[in-house]
């Protein structure tokens, strides 16, 4: 186990360089950041010179190495636009960008979940029909279409719900939580559903499938041979071995949560890392663009690590290969 | 630092103090762009100077109407063409407590001439300033400049001390040599209000200062400003009842927010200034598919463009009627915009033909135009309605709109003039129409850092001639006549094809009055909270 | 022989002999949605034959005719169907040409990632070893890297690196890369996955006992077998593709607005929800829908129908 | 006093080609303490019976007659919740495949005292008792112990074993046993139903057996009931059935299994179920493409000739060799097979037979040793196109016939192939023409050859993968457990078939199977594998007669013995 750990952890650090090298190689072509540092009227000798002490005319591998071994300390330099470090930048985003995730999975989750199970049982039900239809007309939608609509119906017209940001939000150390406050709370229901709508489909979709296999092995049949309620055939048996193989994908799903955020962020100017990632585009800001790529990686190999462990630990099978 | 914190505390409770009688009144406002940075030499860029112009302050200040009125200096006098004497005001003190002085002042002004400063160019007017005492300096400019005031609103004072005692005695510069400038982050400047809490893009917080020198109209006690990027989210949010004062607004949106209870569009005029240019300096049109010959020489061809495009259709469809069409490069803001200018050229669509005609391209020709799609009001539209206006008359152009910093890095010097057709808005920082000649107008010529943006290098060297006397012209009557005989050739020439003075538009909550200046700044002191 | 003829099938009569075309028949839902996708997928090619105006032919847009509103309404113009939109184009063609782009670039990033995942997959699963542990490996850094941001990076890099003239031109083609690039993974996966069972089968072992060479192995015995699974991924991936073209279209990248997809028009009319001129967001956003929602419900369909593990 | 009754049963399935009865009119009786088989063979509808008496008839499958009794009550009539408690309690059930019939993700204690608890309401305490003491039953060695495990940590034999604890943890008073040892070893096939049997005397539990094997048959059963195409064609006591059966159905069965004992010209009268191919036309051997000289050279000695093979396999890899984990599949094995010689390889499964002949034929590389077919060493050659030479001389008949045939292909393109990719035709019209001669030798008739493989039964599937073998004219054939997945009436045609055209072509063939009674039949001299080492090789009938190595023995011992299967109508073949 311990090993395995250990090797996971190798590939990581592999992964996450691959993704930071890429990444970094792709920025050189992304625009010219100097047009944002500096005013309209600025000349063209201030220009280069900015341009000379930024060491963007160095040679890309120089830049590259200079920028993983800071990387390795947690210094991913200086933002170009704000002119503040970037670890604190991502520090004071990282926790709403988290906490929304974190609430869309939960949703995606303890709804898709039952949804999907629901639907496996009784695969031939008009609700479940239903049920499946109505989940495709959210991946139907365009995310930023949905966040809109949501936004006009419950915010300007029932104006139940506020239409923008995080509201107040409470700090412990350098995180903040939204939490502990009403208005936190509320600003958080729109986003996290127009978040966790997409998930929320194919997690359920995925333990459909994955149920309905489950259901037609022996050692279901024999299970209800022995004369096992249905609950427990349902539950205890055909529900976990579905689990399994759902743990890998959704693991998948919920790490790219982070990542749709994006354009959740964006539409409900939630300040989080997506909003100051596409910002960042926007304005070229590179050290930004960097780090925020590291981070998405990081959380992936991340949520990977976790999902191995979990498989080790419902799958009896891989525990004993592990083990020999 | 214990000191100055026990100082800042004293100042705030004396704010609730005095205020006590007053009920706290917050007034929260989102901007579609964001705050980057606290310190004032930080970056040249309209909305940053408009926000801190609250916070800092200059020699001169503008009014409501954007005349310049005094401000730090009580009162300046010409010496000499090149020199001016300053009397600067007494008792003002720092929001920290600090006295304000003539060492400031003169701290401040090579700081904005440091390594990483943004007002280098600003700063490059004053040729040096000495101390006659802490009230009194002399300021002294590389040649005659009229104008000299013009730059002093935002050309913001700092206080020596607290930059020495925070090691921010340059500019923050966005190369991360410095880790994290002090005054990237933090503010102490002489302004009606002062910065309480400053998060990057995400929310900044300013409280009123009750020490203010002077009494301030408003009765706001604290403001609230929040970025909001996305135009539906920012106007939901006004409608909604969360803000008080969104901009800016999409001028499309504007008969909703009049329908909408509790809220109404704000519009107003621009000082800014959108025009089209083309490319008349080199041989051949870097994209085009007339080969051998760059079709913007020929006079008539430029006049077939201006004639081919329907201004009142792009105001009434584009702009919602909310925009002034133009014939000229200034604003009526501006210091020197000549009125009868304004009219704009005709629509003649068939006189365009004729003359693209007469000019050896009855078919018309092909041409890509360059245009940003986030900078300026309805930007990538105008352009779309450009080019379909131009199809009418044969000319074919193939639209590129992109990003304002893919677009500039493009078009401008850093880019090479890399463009044929392109669109651009001009805001003469300085309100003056010389501003507007010497960066748009004459020759581009790099080594004396003349006509920079004058990316289609229209050259007449009479304008060239002119635009040098005007700069150093003291007497206005003089320099009137020699701007309107400036434009007066522009025009001729069809140097630029003046498309129209954008409006400011503005949503505001019934729940208070503003005053919206035509920079498209903010200025809180006029701001009522009913 | 003669009694041959009469034994042989086409495989047209085959395919309508099979369970599937069965299936098919018995279930509403799934022939709506085909009768939709393919009306669709019709009328986005005859577009330029059936759309009342051609969007695309600047000097027939007035901008006069800017933002009117649909037919029927009393300001409305009968020559504008479903309304205009704020350079007067009319929305029902400009819906038209939209499927069309909007399928285009759904469809070729689809057999994009197909081909690319296809091969991919057939190759790891049946040469195994070395290649295939490098192959997966790629497939995890991909996956460490979401949709959106690949697409995201890669139309960074195009502009970039491409003449900025040619912009308008590839940026189809750049979308189309993009979004398919992202995708090959979970093709080469499944492949990857059948092919391991498929090769383990005796009719392989049976080619390789004749001395059929890999490749056409991999192309006569193996590829056939594999492709049920990838069609059904490929039906659901294609409703996919669409929408992130239009999540793209919202965050700026994609096709010019000249020649707008479902996606820009809608990203287009959202500036206009606030300003009443619903119809030019809520008419490409519904057909969006419908379009998506059909093609979603076909794959759902064809997932029951053939019942593969989607991985 | 009777225990299940079974009257007049009737099932159906309604499907898109109309109504399939797949039980029709059947009526059986179990008494305490008895065992009664059912036989017949696939889709005659002897599990469907199973399913309905515990009430788990799969969809759309549906009872439209008859019901059945336990203890005198109806019980096909109870309601769903009533059959559940019937389920486990009074009726236990076994399935065949013991590998997917136990939930992975739990240890067998949780299985088992999740069942126990539910029927018997001991309690927890109880319940693990019971639990260990049901695995000593079963015959589990360290119950105590043994009982934390999760499934995958027991071999096939010791699951079925679980599997059946898990179907008396209620003292049931029914078992039925649906193959419960097809999926098993010969050796432990043998251990598993003796164990049934005794539990069955010892508890007095009526079994109720379905099987296709007529050596279980012989083995276990009291009385048969003979199956086909869901009728009951005859029942009676084993001896008779097997002794002295009436119906036609149940002699052509009888008669089709291979014998132990004795050795057959070939299996008379297999025909009752599927026409035993009839060939069109006889093509004259001499004149015709099949049976043209082949351009080998004549050679004297052996065909082919193993030398020290050795071939092993990477269990657990890694990058450094020394922490690989790998193990000998086939451990140094040699043996000769003369021109014309049908040799024969027995041995249990992963005793690594298969692996023999997977090298053989060169899918495998040996890790040592010499392969010289024709006195080429076959492991040395390097190019393929120099390769392909001898594989057109050597083909192979695989086990499985639905998966040894790419169903996307018709027939005509999949026995082409070979010849085609050998090019040992001139045109089209001539591969065309010999394809449908192939098809018509092994009795399918030509018309096949416009067909796909799904149109066709397992026996005739098998029938096209030997026209494909044959279509490269080898001089030797690899026939790899040719017929274990046939019925045995079937598997009698097949081996027919073999016979005939390894007479008519002189072919020389590697036979590979388990079961001794096929190789009996069909070899000349037999190899008998161990875990990858060859124990013994002697002349078939020096082999069943006098063993020599104790293994083989052991095997012999272990086989069902169907001495009293009847002889009507066999030819035995001078031994």
């Amino acid at each position: 186990m311990i090993s395995f750990i250990f090797k996971r952890l190798l590939q990581s650090i592999v992964v996450m360089l691959t993704v930071a090298l890429i990444a970094f190689s792709m920025f050189r072509f992304v625009g010219d950041p100097i047009n944002n540092m500096v005013g309209q009227d600025t000349s063209q000798e201030e220009r280069e010179a900015l341009t000379e002490r930024l060491g963007l005319n160095d040679p890309f591998i120089e830049q590259f190495g200079r920028f993983v071994l800071h990387a390795a300390e947690g210094d991913f330099g200086i933002s170009y636009k704000y002119r503040e470090p970037v670890s604190k930048l991502i520090e004071g985003r990282l926790s709403a960008t988290l906490e929304l995730s974190f609430v869309s999975a939960v949703l995606a989750l303890v709804i898709g979940i039952p949804a999907g199970v629901y639907t496996a049982l009784r695969s031939k039900g008009i609700l479940s029909k239903g049920i499946m239809t109505l989940s495709l007309i959210g991946v139907s939608l365009p995310t930023f279409l949905i966040g809109i609509l949501l936004i006009l119906f419950f915010g300007v017209v029932l104006r139940w719900l506020p239409t923008f940001g995080r509201g107040d939000v409470v700090a412990i150390g350098w995180w903040t939580t939204g939490f502990l406050t009403a208005s936190g709370l509320k600003s958080l229901i729109l986003p996290s559903i127009t978040l966790a709508l997409f998930q929320m489909t194919l997690i359920m979709r995925l333990v459909r499938a994955e149920m309905l296999e489950v259901l037609r092995t022996d050692f279901v049949k024999f299970a209800r041979a022995r004369g096992l309620p249905d609950r427990a055939v349902h539950f205890k048996h055909a529900l976990k071995n579905t689990l399994v193989p759902v743990i890998t994908i959704t693991g998948l799903q919920l790490g790219s949560l982070i990542a749709f955020a994006i354009i959740t962020e964006s539409v409900f100017q939630w300040p989080g890392m997506g909003l100051l990632f596409i910002q960042a585009i926007a304005d070229v800001d590179i050290p930004i663009m960097a780090a925020y790529l590291v981070m998405i990686a990081f959380f992936f190999v991340i949520i990977n690590m976790v999902v191995d462990i979990l498989y080790y630990t419902v799958d009896p099978r891989l525990r004993a290969d592990s083990a020999t | 630092m214990k000191l100055r914190t026990g100082l800042l505390v004293a100042v705030a409770a004396a704010a609730i103090a005095v205020a006590a009688p007053v009920k706290a009144e917050i007034f929260k406002f989102a901007f579609q762009g964001d705050l980057s940075s606290l310190d004032p030499h930080s970056l040249n860029e309209s909305f940053l100077l408009g926000t801190l112009g609250n916070v800092y302050e200059g020699l001169a200040l503008y009014d409501k109407d954007m005349s310049v009125i005094p401000g730090l200096a009580e009162s300046w006098k010409l010496l000499t063409p090149t020199t001016w004497e300053f009397k600067l005001r007494k008792g003002v003190k720092f929001h920290e407590g600090q006295d304000f002085t003539a060492d400031d002042v003169i701290f401040s002004w090579q700081r904005a001439a440091s390594e990483g400063s943004d007002q280098k160019v600003r700063a490059a007017g004053i040729k040096n300033i000495t101390k006659v005492d802490d009230f009194t300096i002399v300021v002294e400019t590389p040649a005659p400049n009229p104008i000299l005031i013009q730059d002093l609103p935002v050309l913001f004072i700092m206080d020596k001390e607290w930059s020495e005692e925070h090691g921010t005695t340059n500019a923050t510069s966005a190369t991360g040599e410095d880790k994290g400038n002090y005054a990237n982050l933090h503010a102490n400047g002489t302004g009606p209000f002062m910065v309480k809490s400053h998060q990057a893009d995400v929310k900044t917080i300013m409280l009123r200062n009750e020490h203010y020198w002077k009494d301030i109209p408003s009765n706001v006690t604290e403001v609230e400003f929040t970025p909001i990027k996305e135009a539906p989210t920012r106007v939901a949010a006004l409608i909604s009842g969360e803000l008080d004062l969104v901009y800016p607004v999409p001028v499309q949106d504007w008969e909703r927010l009049d329908a909408a209870k509790g809220v109404k569009a704000l519009a107003g005029p621009e000082a800014r200034t959108i025009f089209l240019g083309m490319d008349q300096s080199r041989d051949e049109l870097l994209y085009s598919n007339i080969k051998g010959k760059n079709p913007f020489k020929d006079q008539r061809v430029r006049a077939a463009f201006a004639h081919a495009i329907n201004l009142e259709a792009i105001k009434e469809k584009v702009m919602r009627g909310a925009a002034t069409p133009t014939g000229e490069m200034v604003a009526p803001q501006i210091n020197g915009f000549v009125p009868e200018l304004n009219t704009p050229y005709a629509y003649d669509p068939e006189m365009s033909k004729k003359l693209l005609a007469e000019a050896g391209y009855p078919d018309g020709f092909e041409v890509t135009m360059d245009c940003p799609n986030n900078r300026y009001v309805n930007d990538e539209k105008i352009c779309q309605a450009v080019t379909s206006m131009l199809a009418k008359v044969g000319v074919k152009v193939d639209l590129l709109a992109q990003p304002k910093s893919k677009y500039f890095g493009k078009v401008l010097e850093t880019g090479g003039f890399d463009t044929s057709f392109y669109l651009l808005g001009w805001t003469p920082s300085t309100m003056d129409a010389e501003n507007a000649l010497s960066s748009l107008i004459v020759c581009r010529n790099k080594e004396e850092k003349r006509g920079l943006f004058n990316l289609g290098n229209y050259c007449n060297p009479k304008v060239d001639e002119l635009t040098a006397a005007i700069g150093s012209e003291t007497d206005q009557a003089k320099r009137n006549a020699m701007i309107r005989e400036a434009f007066q050739i522009v025009k001729d020439d069809v140097g630029y094809l003046p498309v129209h003075q954008q409006p400011l538009s503005w949503g505001v909550s019934d729940r208070v009055t503003v005053n919206q200046r035509a920079d498209n700044g903010l200025d809180y002191r006029f701001v009522v909270v009913k | 022989m003669a009694d041959t003829q009469t034994i042989e099938k086409t495989r047209l009569q085959r395919f309508f002999g099979s369970d599937i075309w069965y299936s098919f028949t018995r279930h509403p839902v799934a022939i709506v949605s085909a009768i939709v996708t393919v009306v669709m997928i019709l009328a986005a090619i005859f577009a330029p034959y059936i759309a009342p105006h051609n969007p695309f032919n600047l000097a027939s847009i007035d901008l006069m005719d800017a933002s009117l509103p649909p037919a029927w309404y009393y300001d409305g113009d009968p020559k504008f169907l479903l309304g205009t939109d704020d350079q007067g184009r009319d929305i029902l063609s400009t819906i038209l040409f939209g499927a069309r782009i909007s399928l285009l670039v759904g469809f070729s990033s689809v057999i994009f990632s197909m081909v690319v995942g296809i091969a991919l997959g057939l190759i790891s699963g049946y040469v195994g070893g070395r290649t295939d542990a490098i192959i997966m490996r790629i497939a995890d850094v991909q996956l460490s890297f979401p949709a959106i941001l690949i697409a995201l990076l890669i139309d960074g890099v195009a502009r970039g690196i491409i003449p900025k003239e040619l912009h308008a031109d590839i940026s189809i083609y750049v979308l189309i890369f993009a979004i398919g690039i992202s995708g090959w993974v979970q093709y080469a996966r499944t492949v990857r996955g059948s092919t391991l069972v498929e090769k383990s089968k005796e009719y392989v072992q049976a080619a390789r006992v004749i001395g059929i060479r890999p490749f056409t192995i991999l192309r006569r015995h193996i590829l056939p077998n594999v492709m049920g699974p990838v069609m059904v991924i490929a039906t659901i991936h294609l409703a996919i593709a669409i929408i992130t073209e239009a999540t793209l279209s919202f965050l700026g990248v994609g096709v010019p607005p000249t020649t707008p997809s479902l996606g820009t028009l809608i990203r287009i009319g959202n500036e206009y929800l606030f300003s009443g001129d619903w119809w030019i967001t809520i008419f490409p956003g519904i057909t969006l829908v419908v379009l998506v929602l059909a093609v979603n419900l076909l794959g759902d369909w064809m997932r029951d129908a053939l019942n593969p593990k989607l991985r | 006093m009777d225990l299940l009754n079974i009257n007049h049963l009737r099932i159906e399935f309604p499907s898109r080609h109309g109504t399939v009865v797949a039980v029709d009119d059947v009526s059986l009786t179990v008494h305490p303490g008895e065992v009664l088989g059912v036989v017949g063979e696939s889709g005659a509808g002897k599990s469907t019976i199973g399913n309905a008496v515990i009430g788990l008839l799969e969809p759309p499958g549906e009872m439209t007659g008859g019901h059945i009794l336990l203890k005198s009550q109806q019980i096909d009539t109870l309601n769903p919740e009533a059959k559940r408690k019937i389920r486990g309690r009074r009726i236990g059930m076994i399935f065949q495949d013991p590998l997917t019939s136990l939930d992975p993700l739990q240890t067998i204690e949780q299985q088992l005292v999740e069942t126990i608890d539910l029927h018997l309401k001991l309690g927890e305490k109880k319940s693990q008792e019971r639990a260990v003491d049901l695995l000593r039953q079963v015959g589990i060695p360290d119950p105590e112990n043994r009982i934390k495990n999760y499934p995958h940590q027991f071999s096939g034999g010791m699951r079925q074993r679980v599997v059946i604890a898990l179907a008396l943890c209620a003292e049931p008073e029914v078992i039925i046993a649906d193959e419960p040892t097809t999926a098993l070893d010969v050796s432990i096939q043998a251990q598993i139903l003796e164990l049934m049997r005794r539990l069955c005397k010892d508890k007095q539990v009526g079994m109720l057996i379905i099987t296709h094997d007529m050596g279980v048959i012989a083995d276990i059963t009291d009385r048969v009931a003979v199956m086909y195409h869901g009728k009951l064609v005859e029942e009676g006591t084993t001896e008779k059935i097997l002794g002295n059966p009436d119906h036609p159905y149940t002699q052509s069965l009888i008669s089709a299994v291979p014998r132990p004992d004795i050795r057959l010209r070939r299996f008379p009268m297999v025909n009752y179920i599927e026409e035993e191919g009839e060939r069109a036309k006889n093509i004259d051997l001499s004149t015709h493409w099949l049976g043209r000289v082949r351009d080998y050279e004549a050679l004297e000695g052996p065909l082919l000739s193993l030398k020290n093979l050795v071939m092993t396999f990477v269990t657990k890899p890694a990058l450094l060799k020394r922490n690989r984990m790998t193990f000998n599949a086939v451990d140094d094995v040699s043996f000769d097979i003369g021109q014309g010689e049908v040799f024969g390889l027995v041995g249990e499964s992963g005793s690594g037979k298969s692996t023999v002949a997977r090298m053989v034929c060169s899918l495998y590389k040996p890790a040592a040793g010499a392969v010289n077919f024709a006195g080429t060493d076959l492991t040395r050659i390097k190019s393929e196109n120099e390769r392909d030479f001898f594989r057109r001389q050597m083909q192979m008949i695989f086990q499985d016939p639905f998966s040894s045939l790419n169903g996307r292909m018709r027939v005509l393109d999949i026995v082409a192939e070979p010849i085609r990719f050998h090019k040992l035709a001139s045109s089209s019209r001539e591969v065309e023409q010999i394809v449908m001669d192939l098809l018509d030798h092994v009795g399918l008739g030509a018309q096949a050859a416009l067909r796909f493989p799904h149109e066709f039964s397992g026996g005739q599937r098998q029938r096209i993968s030997i026209a494909r073998a044959l279509a490269t004219r080898p001089r030797f054939l690899i026939c790899d457990e040719p017929t274990s997945a046939l019925d045995v009436s079937i598997q009698a045609q097949i081996l027919n078939l073999l016979k005939d055209l390894q007479e008519e072509l002189g072919l020389t063939m590697l036979f590979i199977s388990h079961d001794l009674p096929v190789i009996r039949q069909m070899c000349d001299r037999v190899g008998v594998m161990k875990t990858g080492k060859l124990v013994e090789v002697s002349a078939t009938e020096d082999l069943f007669e006098n063993p020599t190595a104790a293994y083989t023995r052991e095997l012999l011992d272990l086989m069902p013995r169907l001495d009293q299967l009847s002889h009507k109508g066999l030819e035995v073949e001078a031994g």
